[in-house]
């Protein structure tokens, strides 16, 4: 048998390659992660694919349920659904992505002094962040975006406010737990400095609840976008928006019943693609649970 | 145990002191005059500088939030900018509301999750199994006003069963029990269905973790019948949790009712808080806030007592 | 022969210093250890055992005493000369599982300790990692492997080898053999008496079981409730236990032979362990002690000597000399 | 006739990876009032082999087959659920490894007592109670009538196995079934678990099997010894003469294996080589082969069939192997 070379230095790049290589064995997370490229290249080329403007006006053809021209039927304004929904997912989806970056380069590093340094400076930070959470998330969102003006900007920054602490506390909690195991101490007892520590195992081991978290965010902030659309605080019409067109559809509901059930089935579909690709992402980021061929040749030897 | 919940207690001023401070802060650094909305842009200077007065708006920011403070610490929440009335009766009307459609969700939620979750966990990997994991899948993904709009077009529109407005109004209260409870059913649905997912998974997942535990063997090598294995050995332990989830969630429903109060047109808190965003009403925003962020706190206590009550192990 | 490692009044106190919570793991023990010897540890559960082995490395903080090593006093080095001096002084823990990072493969762990201190660099890491895996009995194609897919003896070994990477001088050997099954834990003490042989090593070797340590030891120290009782050579306290806990500890371990054991006397101690937050007055193991007599709650026993190299704490001991 | 008869038992648990075979062909009888050992390692099969003649293995993933069960003149197998329950807890019981864990935290120790009396001795509730009070003061509680209300985690270990024990023998078993029952406790308290189980079942002549990986309490307690290994036994003699004359090769690796405290101190043991079996694909010869010291030519062309060796004493094995060097 051929020697394996081992790796030279601790690193990441193996473990995330084992990792892309377990994932597909997941089907639910794979239907999960096709579900979401293919919404978000449906949003991203939203010109080249949609068959009409999704602004312009027609009220001609006000009102027409779904037919091989309009996918989806026509709104009040003889607007196309079907092509509202693309442009629509174009908003959802980016502040679903920025609010989640938002909330990584806030939380994590948050999470992680709180959790690793503990004591005082932990005392301090899980108070505030405790008040945060005190708040409904989505009445804090609201007072924001409300004060500061409807704009995406705002609703951007308003959901990112709202969920860092979430995730500063998921990490914390992790960091903590991590923290208390073995493997730690004998890092420790093997003389590994903090750095190696935070970094090699502390970071490993908490990743995976971060990336899994993450797609719960991202879930939570597409919802809360429709929500503060759907209430008039979000994007302002003319320009389409999954929450914005519920609300107007909710006059409509007895005579066009595609109307809400267009942007509905989008937000439904999004966010249950989000969380297969996140069930997906626990399994395949730990080891535990990693059936290789090899696991399986080592127990029947 | 009353040592810890003295403790709890007396964080509860602490945290209240730095979410109305949060409250204050957001509501004085964004732009936007709550006289200028109310008065309109054609008002005398002088008509607006005594309306600033009389709220205190011409005052520096440290002395209106202490000013505040001072008052809400004797009970008095202040006067609304916009409506002709004290925060506290404003209140009085709104948070009965609320906590009925909370009380309405929260009733459905448990009606659902808990035959739903032990059912589950008993027939695991069956159709039954799949069915409630494939309903809280569903149930996590669909957004509460959606769902109020498949809703209402089903039972409201294209059946006519049941009403869409009416909470809180004169004629659903003067009709009789049914009229009263009719238009609660499709907003608490609406609004529990994230609720009952969540309670749901929870229950199933603590009762299969049980099941598989050394003492439920104990309890079948005892020859117990298995509703008693079932019942006194499994759910008891089950319902620890469950329990304290449930209430932690309850704390939740007043503040996540917005969306439905919109669109039901129910005279709620977070309909009079999206008020008065909308017209800068300071006093009601600061003073709507904190009772939620109270009734949250209480709910946690709450739940954190029940958890010691259920569970011999804890001991505060 | 010098010690190479000398604990003095070592003291380990959780909880509120002085408060009546205080738990007192370990309550002034002092010991040491030669070089190349096996001191065995042995006490029931709760009596400061592990606690010891994890204070001398400095992974809890003791509350007062010194831990000697090369002239160093542990307890007072800075980070920077004890992180240096970690090298020389190493564990392996109960759980093996546990003590393996599970998102790292067994190259990563063994070659991780390399890195730490720098041995081993470039292209003779890897050469020196497989010699490492040879020497504690691994094939070398486990490099890639991930813990959870080892049994339970081989991560047993990874952490041994691992804990010889950094080439130390002394090993605590924290339970390294209670987890596993009787046949893998024969291997294991044989494992670590071989290497004890060809490098020269010296454990401290902590166990439950009195059996497992007569086979280990060259030293025996027994402990009750923070305490050392009785410390002697091997073959001393095993011919003549003279504490009479270490007697009742000998009396309740069974001997796989039917015949011996219709014949032993059994000495079967009354009651549990008292509350280590609360110990008894005096000898603490009076409570339980088929011998106690009024005296013992007065005062705390002095050791009692033996022999050169045998005592044991007990003031009835005093009677019979 | 003996008190229990089991031909062929046959415990599988399909896996993902392949059907496991926990038991593999057991056959075994044990007499009223004796006590029977049941030693081998993690994975031999002897806490499956229990809870199958206990009925308790979940079906699926398990499957449990024999040829015949029978205790106390009825097929176990041929039992309804609802029957082996009438006998569970009854005339036969359990107790387990860990004491924590096996009894239900949320439940008071009376409670958890009193069921068991008023199921299967129909007791009321007032004499269901002076019966749990009786009875823990017979394992040796003290203050019974004021443990009653106490919670398991307010008992310290050795306590809660003597409350297990209470509660297995309540009934008045002919059968009590220990699994580890003392691997979890400190040596001394061991000492105490097993000398009152001794003191108990002699009284009432209960008949035992005594699951244990020591070799040290099996020979301390037990009349007669099974040596399991793979699902099998591999060995089968009264106590004396497994230790004197150990005939298969796994035996005489156990007794290798295992540290003494008395006899000469030796400084090396001699340890079973390599890793525990397979137990999915089991070869179709002596299991233990690949791991045996004494292994002869016809080891590796067929399975070795049961050896009898005079005075019940018989072993699955091709070598022959003498007494025992003292």
């Amino acid at each position: 048998m051929a020697i394996a070379q081992p790796p030279a230095t601790p690193r990441f790049a193996g473990s995330i390659r084992l990792a892309a290589r377990q994932f597909p064995r997941h089907r639910a997370a794979m239907v999960g992660l096709v579900c979401l490229v293919l919404l978000c290249l449906a949003a991203a080329f939203a010109p080249l694919i949609a068959p009409f403007d999704p602004v312009q006006i027609k009220l001609s053809a006000k009102l027409r349920p779904p037919s091989l021209e309009h996918l989806l039927g026509t709104d009040h304004f003889g607007r196309d659904v079907f092509s509202r929904l693309l442009y629509g997912g174009r908003t959802s989806l980016s502040v679903g992505l920025l609010v989640v970056a938002f909330a990584f380069v806030l939380g994590v590093p948050l999470g992680l002094a709180s959790g690793y340094f503990g004591g005082r400076t932990d005392n301090l930070l899980m108070r505030l962040v405790d008040a945060f959470l005190t708040f409904p998330p989505l009445l804090l969102a609201v007072a924001l975006v409300g004060l500061l003006g409807p704009d995406i900007q705002n609703v951007m920054l308003a959901l990112g406010v709202v969920q860092a602490p979430v995730l500063a506390r998921m990490v914390r909690g992790s960091t903590l737990a991590v923290r208390e195991e073995v493997y730690v101490t004998a890092a420790r007892a093997l003389g590994a400095g903090p750095g190696r520590i935070v970094v090699s195992h502390l970071l490993r081991n908490v990743v995976s609840p971060i990336v899994v978290q993450l797609t719960v965010v991202f879930a939570a902030a597409v919802v809360a976008e429709a929500s503060l659309s759907f209430l008039g605080f979000g994007t302002q019409p003319p320009q389409p928006s999954w929450g914005r067109d519920m609300s107007e559809a909710r006059r409509f509901l007895g005579d066009a019943p595609w109307m809400f059930l267009g942007p509905t089935g989008a937000i439904m579909l999004c966010v249950l693609s989000i969380n297969f690709l996140g069930d997906g992402l626990r399994d395949a980021l730990d080891p535990r649970a990693w059936r290789t061929r090899r696991t399986v040749a080592a127990e029947e030897r | 145990m009353w040592h810890y919940l003295g403790r709890r207690l007396i964080q509860v001023p602490l945290v209240l002191l730095v979410v109305s401070l949060m409250t204050f802060l957001i509501t004085r650094a964004t732009p936007g005059d709550p006289v200028q909305i109310m008065l309109g842009m054609q008002t005398s200077q002088e008509a607006a500088d005594a309306m600033r007065a009389e709220f205190n708006l011409d005052r520096p920011l440290p002395e209106q939030y202490f000013l505040w403070v001072a008052k809400v610490a004797t009970g008095d929440l202040g006067r609304s900018i916009r409506l002709n009335d004290t925060v506290t009766s404003l209140l009085a009307e709104r948070f009965p509301v609320s906590l009925q459609l909370a009380l309405a969700a929260m009733l459905f939620a448990l009606a659902v999750s808990i035959p739903l979750g032990v059912l589950a966990a008993l027939r695991r990997n069956t159709w039954i199994d799949y069915l409630c994991t494939g309903y809280t899948v569903l149930g996590f993904a669909v957004p509460n006003f959606g769902l109020a709009l498949i809703l209402i077009y089903i039972f409201s529109i294209k059946l006519d069963w049941l009403p869409i407005t009416g909470i809180g109004s004169m004629e659903a209260a003067a009709g009789g029990w049914w009229s009263y409870i009719a238009p609660f059913i499709v907003p608490a649905i609406a609004l529990g269905t994230l609720q009952t997912a969540m309670l749901t998974r929870l229950l199933r997942s603590s009762m299969i973790d049980i099941l598989s535990q050394d003492y439920i063997r104990t309890a079948r090598a005892k020859g117990l019948l298995p509703a008693t294995v079932v019942i006194v050995h499994a759910l008891k332990n089950a319902m620890i949790p469950f329990v304290t989830m449930a209430t932690v969630q309850f704390g939740y429903m007043i503040g996540i009712q917005v969306t439905i109060e919109y669109i039901f047109a129910v005279p709620g808190m977070g309909s009079a808080i999206l008020n008065a965003v909308v017209t800068r009403d300071f006093p009601v925003i600061q003073g709507f806030t904190l009772v939620i962020a109270a009734f949250f706190l209480f709910a946690n206590i709450m739940a954190d007592l029940l958890y010691a009550v259920l569970d011999p192990r804890i001991r505060y | 022969m010098t010690a190479l490692l000398q604990v003095d009044d070592l003291r380990v106190h959780f909880g509120p210093v002085g408060a009546p919570g205080t738990v007192k793991a370990v309550d002034g023990i002092s010991f040491s250890v030669e070089r190349g010897r096996t001191l065995g540890l042995v006490g029931e559960s709760g009596c400061g055992k592990s606690t010891t082995g994890y204070a001398i490395l400095q992974l809890v903080p003791p509350t007062t005493g010194r831990v000697l090593y090369g002239g160093t006093d542990l307890c007072r080095a800075d980070s920077g000369t004890l992180r240096r001096l970690r090298r020389k002084l190493q564990i392996i823990f109960q759980d093996a599982h546990a003590s393996l990072n599970p998102r790292m493969p067994i190259g990563d762990l063994v070659g991780e300790a390399l890195d730490i201190h720098g041995l081993h660099k470039g292209r003779a890491r890897a050469g020196r990692i497989h010699e490492l895996l040879d020497l504690v009995g691994l094939a070398g194609h486990l490099i890639e492997r991930y813990p959870h897919e080892l049994s339970g003896g081989q991560a047993q070994r990874v952490a041994i080898c691992r804990a010889l990477a950094v080439e130390p001088e002394l090993i605590v050997c924290d339970e390294p053999v209670s987890a596993l099954d009787v046949s893998i834990q024969a291997q294991i003490v044989n494992l670590l008496q071989d290497l004890q042989e060809r490098l020269g090593l010296t454990y401290i070797f902590i166990s439950h079981d009195l059996s497992v340590v007569r086979h280990m030891s060259d030293q025996v120290a027994v402990m009750y409730l923070g305490k050392i009782v009785e410390m002697a050579g091997k073959d001393e306290i095993y011919a003549r236990p003279a504490h009479p806990y270490t007697k009742a500890l000998m009396s309740a371990i069974p001997v796989p032979d039917p015949d011996s054991e219709a014949q032993r006397q059994r000495i079967i101690l009354a009651g549990d362990l008292p509350n280590p937050a609360n110990p008894p007055s005096g000898c603490r193991f009076r409570t339980r002690c088929p011998i106690a007599i009024d005296a013992c709650a007065a005062t705390d026993p002095p050791p009692h000597a033996m022999s050169a190299t045998h005592w044991a704490k007990c003031i009835r001991l005093e009677e019979g000399s | 006739m003996p008190l229990l008869a089991v031909r062929n038992l046959r415990t599988r648990f399909a896996t993902d990876r392949g059907t496991v075979r926990a038991v593999d062909g057991v056959s075994f009888d044990l007499a009223e009032g004796e006590v029977l050992g049941l030693v081998g390692e993690s994975g031999s099969g002897k806490s499956v082999t229990a809870l199958s003649i206990m009925r308790l293995v979940p079906e699926p993933p398990g499957r449990v087959t024999a040829d015949s069960m029978s205790f106390d003149g009825t097929d176990l197998l041929r039992l309804t659920e609802a029957q082996a329950r009438e006998v569970r807890g009854a005339s036969m019981a359990m107790v387990f490894q860990d004491p924590m864990r096996s009894l239900n935290p949320v439940l008071s120790i009376g409670r958890q007592l009193v069921e068991v009396l008023q199921r299967h001795q129909k007791l009321g509730r007032q004499a269901a109670r002076r019966r749990a009070i009786e009875l823990l003061e017979m394992v040796g509680i003290p203050l019974a009538d004021k443990r009653l209300a106490a919670y398991p985690h307010q008992f310290s270990g050795g306590m809660r196995q003597r409350v297990m024990i209470a509660i297995a023998l309540s009934c008045n078993p002919r059968l009590l079934i220990a699994d580890e029952a003392t691997t979890a406790l400190d040596v001394t308290i061991q000492a105490q678990i097993v000398d009152l189980v001794k003191r108990l079942t002699r009284e009432r002549g209960t008949s035992v099997i005594w699951i244990s990986h020591d070799l040290g309490v099996v020979a301390n307690l037990c009349d007669r010894v099974n040596v399991m290994y793979a699902g099998r036994i591999v060995e089968s003699a009264p106590i004396r003469d497994l230790f004197q004359r150990p005939s298969h090769g796994y035996t005489l690796g156990l007794l290798g294996s295992t540290p003494r405290i008395d006899g000469p101190a030796l400084r090396r043991l001699s340890p079973i080589d390599g890793l525990p079996p397979n137990l999915i694909d089991p070869l179709p010869l002596c299991p233990f082969l690949p791991r045996c010291r004494v292994s002869v030519a016809a080891c590796r062309e067929r399975a070795p069939d049961r050896r009898d060796l005079g005075h019940e004493h018989w072993a699955t094995c091709f070598a022959e192997l003498g007494p025992r060097a003292p």
